[in-house]
């Protein structure tokens, strides 16, 4: 319901500047995922916005408000924490209550802020343990009452601090559907911090891919995924393979020179050495599909069984590639196999 | 598993049997001498006469009333101070620290005579119990209950300060971040997530702040001087000046039993709510 | 007002209240009896006691000297010099004094310096333990006796008995008040030997009888009473080398309005049945000469001409040097 | 934001005023009296005085000894204590806790006749200080600072296991178990885990025990007598009977520079290692 | 280096009986995933384990040694919690070193166990952080310093509660890494637990699946996920769609006929209603490739894009399904598809 400009915000703890100057613009109602590894800044970025640290410099707005100097609680906002920061003292249903029973006039008396607490508790399905104290619960239930007393308040903004990474694949799942739907319901401008780029990719309308402070890349996922900007955001969003290559133009026809003195056909028009991307699962193993495809030899180093399907850790002169095969699949270590991709499923980056 | 629970009361074992042995029992003994005549009989005339005497009932009660007091204000002042140590940079708290223990290291009659010159018939305070009607005398606050209640909460804030800093300084601040998130101001905030939270030193530090109270008599008697008895006081008179033990010891057990009682009604009455 | 006169109001009304020191204890049982009770009867006074230590008395006069809140104050080490020094106190005209004609000189020798008439006297001897020492003490120099060696109790000079005692001690050593080393060298010694231990309050000393094993100590002859009287086996022995006393004062605080009537209680403390009752309880000697003992007491308490041989003290010379023989005690007996 | 840091003093300035008003300038004001003459005049006599007594610097040193080997004995004992307490049931912890304070609930004298009965000559411990070589005389522990150290000690150390327990109640318990699991027994963990975070809670009592220790009068009387003065006694005797108080408080305010610079030493000694 | 063993271990909280009853025998030096949803028991089992809970019936056995009232640091593991629990006073590097001080003879001296330390943080890559309190680090930062302490002491049983949930794919894969050569190298005996299944299989010699403090199903990753007991252990273990069939045997040859009316072969020997089991990545959309595979039409609902491949959320006959496509595929809501699966991938419970 309110649009959320970042602009230049810095935030240093003493000499150590975690925040450099990061620029980031939500659109009321969209769904925003922060990416990035461990310690890149995501959470201090979060707690920025929510007014709880205070920055070194920039500006923070929402719905057209600067909030830069605005307390906290005056902000219309909510942050649901990565350690969960549930109140101790309360149960359950009391902690889910707390934003409903702050904003009192409008959400009715105590049997209505209750009803309306159960409701998120049942959304994260916990609503059998409303009467429970919170250190009476497992790590993932934990977080999932944190969830639902984040979303209770129907805020301006929800900011999700790894909301969901205590959670097994199918919960996960569910409580992905029921956020987006909120989401989409209650139109909720969401920023959302996750370490795991595919739920970021599922769930966003943006994603910003952070790296040591800055903003290494922002954009739909598609676009993030498709057209990277850089090798470590190539990487980061797919889980691909980087070979070092020098690209070689002539006649407007791009050719990459592998380590092992392979050469590839490649679109790009620049020459002079540039970054191969290949992800994983476009790299097919054995014979090519078609005789444009490149072909390359390389070693067996190790196989992973992942359920559906098997992963293969294999040498190409020195350089560690991961593609995956099908679950039936049974090469071991030491085998020598073609590996093959489409030219239009490389990607330079120069 | 078992072991884990049994091991801290090893640790403790020989200091609760020292305790016991160290106090309980010959505080025990000497006030089961309140049942004793000084002939070396049982009686119970100690305890009849302090029931039948309107001076010793009295002063009981004004003791009773002025430790609740003292305590409840006590705590109004605690709570807020020790929430801003607690917030405080480590050394501005231990700077506050030092401080608010000052008037305990203070000699109680530097204390005191400090309270006199303010609180006194020329001091700026003075006009205060004309106006509330407190007394009728021209000598300020000395020599009235309010006198004392303000001399002695200031000796017993430190106490509880420090009982409820130390709760404080464990809560986690992100609780106080999460609630300002949803909206809940300073002030809520303190009043619904940090304050709950410090109840148990709150309880700690007024259960010391009410039997500190209760059984002090220096500041009682030089603020408050002969016009305000209270038990305590009338029990070391009775011990040391009229060499009374027996009814010293009877009025001593009878102190005792009122003082247990009301903190066992608190924490029963706390509790419930 | 006017009409809460001076002379109270024999004929009805508001009792007049008069507020008055005492040292609590038997000595208050006695007071009241013998001049509470009745002279609230006669003069339709209202008397309220405050237990008070004469240190404690004159510290509280000196606080309150410009709104006094007491009426009488008694005081037993000699502070009415103190307080007529400095004005704390009225003097006590002699005509207001009915009973002036009957009483001992020593009772009315500090009138014209301004102090208040002496009410009672009680001598500072030797307490002793009757059940463990058989033979009666009868010299100042027995609590040096090695038989009782670790049961000897001193007493503080922070306690007017123990500068009474320490002084006796001295003079029979052949000191005198301006040579107190003698008095110093032999019960400093005998507390830093450990042989004697040194209390500072009545209280202490009915504990160091009672629950500290002491059979012997230098003081007053009023508290061996009250020692008996709470089971103790104690005696009370007057040396041969004489006895120093306290002398307990009556005296009429300055800049109170009722201080006619404060006199009057002071006068009739000093009656004949008072006294006689005092000497009963407490074993005070009298000071009004028309008084008559109960043969029971009649040798025990020392009266008539006898009285002329307890020894007193200059308080002034006393108030004088009393801080610095303190400082020289306290050193010698610290451990 | 900045406010965040702020919002705490707004609500405690008051306090903080009332503080200094209601305590620093009166008590500072009479401090001060110890530089002047009965006159009125100024003088430094009465600290001159002060340090030629060897009385008085004795008294001193001794009432900073017993304070330091009290604060350090009822650390020693809190610590394991309220160790204890804080891994016990609530109902336990609040059994334990009033236990404990009962010795502050109790009136003085009961309580020092309780230690007088117990370490008196004809009590148990009679024979220790003939053992120890503290004493020659058949007094018991009477009349000797052991005596009176042991008596204080019991009435400072529920001081100090309050503002303990505070601490160590906030410490999450798994943070023990982790370290159990990594080897260490109850005793290295409660010595390498416990104890450290519970520092700022043993400061805080010991601080306080301090104070309190060095400015008590009464109990060091009653156990000790004449011949264990104490400071605070002297000023107490100088202030209400000598009725000295230029020199009580020329006293007091020595004993407060003392208290204040032990402190400080502590404080920075404790922050060195 | 040390066989743990586990058999019928109880546990309750007042009333709520949270292990049932839990026999796991883990062979000296294995890796063995705990696998289940949040809330089944597996913290509180691996608590058990450690000597951190009081069970309330059955015994556990290390290196042939009942624990089972052994006190904690006298059973010769090392856990890592959940929520970490690093000492607040210490720095990172003394955080690492208390395990070795804490052995003090095996490890030498202050400047030997130091050392130590600082491998045990380069394997976490946080040996840039040593000298840094735990506040002072991001979550994934602690969560990583918690995993270098465990695994410090070299312990004969290693327990880690979820030592990898907050870090991105990367770093995980790393971790992996680590832990697996670690693993090898010492030959530790490790109980790990996790919610994620793809790391379970990916990691584990073994995978104990829970559910609600019991053992679902025990065994090889790829026994569990190709022979999975129960629908449970079906879904848990491969993301499967489960549909309600009623299979009929007709001359040896099963047929399952589902909710539409259709039939589809399977193989089983049971008759009757069963449960018919189809991991989405065996389920294609579009035209069958060969003609004994079985083919029904379902509608699309819902399209995510996950950067190499896009899931589609279908509706058949009011169960909905989840199958994937490749990233290229463009379905929108509403279209109508054919699926189709091999008869060999379809598994039949019964
Ligand atoms: N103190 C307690 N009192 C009551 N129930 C508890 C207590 N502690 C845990 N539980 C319950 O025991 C069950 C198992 O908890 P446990 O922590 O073992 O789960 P978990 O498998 O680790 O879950 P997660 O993956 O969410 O961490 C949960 O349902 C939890 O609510
Ligand atoms: N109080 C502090 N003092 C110094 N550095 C800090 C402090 N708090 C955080 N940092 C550093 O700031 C950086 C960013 O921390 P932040 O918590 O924002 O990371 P994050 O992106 O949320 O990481 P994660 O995914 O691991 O949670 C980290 O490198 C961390 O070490
Ligand atoms: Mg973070
Ligand atoms: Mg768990």
């Amino acid at each position: 319901m309110a649009e959320l400009i970042i602009s230049s915000v810095r935030k240093s703890f003493g000499e150590t500047e975690v925040l450099k100057g990061i620029d980031i613009s939500v659109p009321s109602g969209t769904f925003v995922s922060l990416l990035g590894a461990s310690g890149c800044g995501k959470s201090t970025l979060l707690r920025c916005i929510a007014g709880l640290e205070t920055t070194s410099g920039g500006s923070i707005t929402v719905g057209g408000q600067d909030v830069t100097d605005l307390a906290p609680e005056k902000r219309g906002l909510s942050m649901m924490f990565q350690s969960y920061a549930l109140f101790p003292h309360m149960t359950v249903l009391d902690n889910v209550r707390f934003p409903l029973r702050m904003q009192g006039k409008r959400y009715g008396n105590r049997a209505k802020q209750k009803e309306l607490a159960k409701q998120a508790l049942d959304q994260v399905r916990m609503g059998d343990f409303a009467s429970r104290l919170p250190r009476e619960l497992s790590g993932g239930q934990q977080q999932r009452v944190a969830l639902a007393r984040a979303i209770a308040g129907e805020p301006r903004v929800l900011l999700l601090d790894e909301p969901l990474s205590n959670l097994d694949a199918r919960l996960r799942e569910e409580m992905q559907v029921e956020l987006i739907e909120l989401q989409r319901v209650l139109g909720l401008t969401t920023v959302f911090v996750t370490h795991d780029q595919d739920e970021a990719m599922s769930l966003s309308d943006q994603v910003v891919l952070m790296r040591d402070g800055v903003v290494e890349q922002a954009g739909t996922p598609e676009e993030l995924y498709r057209r990277p900007r850089t090798p470590f955001a190539a990487d980061f969003l797919g889980a691909a393979n980087l070979l070092d290559v020098s690209v070689e133009i002539d006649n407007s026809r791009a050719t990459a020179v592998l380590a092992g003195g392979d050469t590839v056909p490649v679109r790009t028009s620049n020459s002079g050495a540039a970054t191969l991307v290949l992800r994983q699962e476009k790299v097919r193993i054995g014979d090519p599909l078609s005789t444009d495809d490149s072909v390359v030899t390389a070693t067996v180093v190790s196989r992973v069984f992942r359920g559906g399907e098997v992963q293969y850790l294999v040498e190409y002169q020195g350089a560690m590639l991961r593609v995956v095969a099908n679950g039936e699949s049974m090469l071991s270590a030491g085998d020598q196999v073609e590996l093959s991709w489409s030219s239009s499923d490389a990607l330079v980056l120069s | 598993m078992r072991r884990l629970k049994l091991e801290p009361w090893l640790l403790i074992l020989p200091v609760v049997v020292l305790l016991l042995v160290g106090f309980v029992l010959p505080v025990a003994s000497v006030l089961l001498s309140g049942f004793t005549t000084p002939g070396g009989g049982w009686t119970i005339e100690n305890f009849t006469r302090f029931f039948e005497s309107a001076f010793h009932t009295g002063a009981a009660m004004r003791s009773l009333r002025m430790a609740l007091v003292q305590t409840a204000v006590v705590l109004l002042i605690s709570l807020p101070l020790a929430y801003a140590m607690s917030r405080a940079s480590a050394k501005v708290q231990a700077f506050m620290m030092i401080a608010i223990v000052l008037p305990v290291m203070t000699s109680v009659v530097v204390r005191s005579f400090g309270w006199v010159i303010l609180i006194g018939p020329a001091g700026p305070l003075a006009d205060i119990p004309g106006f509330l009607e407190l007394s009728k005398s021209r000598q300020g606050l000395l020599g009235t209950e309010l006198g004392v209640n303000i001399a002695m909460v200031q000796v017993l804030v430190p106490f509880a300060v420090l009982s409820i800093l130390g709760v404080l300084n464990g809560v986690d601040r992100r609780l106080e971040e999460a609630s300002r998130t949803m909206g809940a101001s300073f002030g809520r905030t303190a009043w619904s997530v940090v304050f709950p939270l410090a109840i148990p030193g709150a309880i700690a530090g007024g259960t010391l702040a009410f039997a500190m109270s209760i059984s002090s008599f220096i500041t009682p008697n030089l603020i408050g001087g002969a016009q305000i008895p209270v038990l305590a006081a009338i029990i070391y008179t009775d011990a040391t000046t009229n060499l009374n033990w027996p009814f010293a010891a009877a009025q001593s057990l009878l102190m005792l039993i009122v003082v247990l009682v009301t903190i066992g009604l608190t924490a029963k009455l706390s509790a419930r709510r | 007002s006017t009409t809460s006169a001076p002379s109270g109001n024999s004929d009805g009304g508001a009792p007049v209240e008069l507020v008055v020191t005492s040292f609590g204890g038997d000595w208050e049982k006695a007071y009241i009896e013998a001049v509470v009770k009745p002279f609230e009867e006669e003069y339709n006074a209202k008397i309220t006691l405050v237990t008070l230590y004469s240190a404690d008395a004159l510290a509280q006069l000196t606080a309150q000297a410009s709104a006094p809140q007491l009426d009488v104050v008694h005081f037993s080490g000699g502070q009415e010099a103190i307080a007529a020094a400095q004005g704390l106190i009225d003097p006590v005209d002699p005509a207001d004094l009915t009973t002036f004609d009957d009483l001992s000189p020593i009772a009315t020798e500090g009138l014209e310096r301004g102090e208040g008439p002496v009410m009672q006297v009680t001598p500072i001897g030797i307490v002793y333990r009757s059940d463990v020492i058989e033979k009666a003490p009868n010299s100042w120099e027995d609590v040096f006796d090695p038989k009782y060696a670790q049961h000897v109790a001193l007493t503080d000079l922070s306690n007017s008995y123990g500068l009474l005692s320490l002084l006796a001690v001295n003079e029979t050593l052949g000191g005198d008040t301006d040579d107190l080393e003698p008095g110093l060298d032999a019960l400093g010694d005998l507390a830093q030997s450990g042989d004697a231990i040194v209390i500072k309050t009545s209280a202490d000393m009915q504990q160091a009888f009672s629950a500290r094993d002491i059979w012997i100590a230098p003081y007053s002859q009023d508290y061996a009473e009250t020692l008996r009287k709470a089971g103790l086996d104690v005696e009370f022995a007057v040396p041969d080398e004489g006895a120093p006393a306290s002398f307990i004062t009556a005296n009429v605080v300055a800049g109170r309005t009722n201080s006619d009537l404060a006199t009057k209680l002071v006068d009739f403390s000093l009656r004949p049945e008072a006294q006689a009752t005092f000497a009963e309880a407490m074993l005070y000697s009298p000071v009004n000469t028309t008084t008559e003992l109960s043969s029971d007491i009649a040798d025990t308490v020392i009266h008539g001409d006898a009285l002329s041989k307890l020894v007193r003290y200059d308080s002034t010379v006393l108030n004088e040097r009393r801080a610095g023989w303190t400082d020289e005690w306290n050193l010698r007996i610290a451990q």
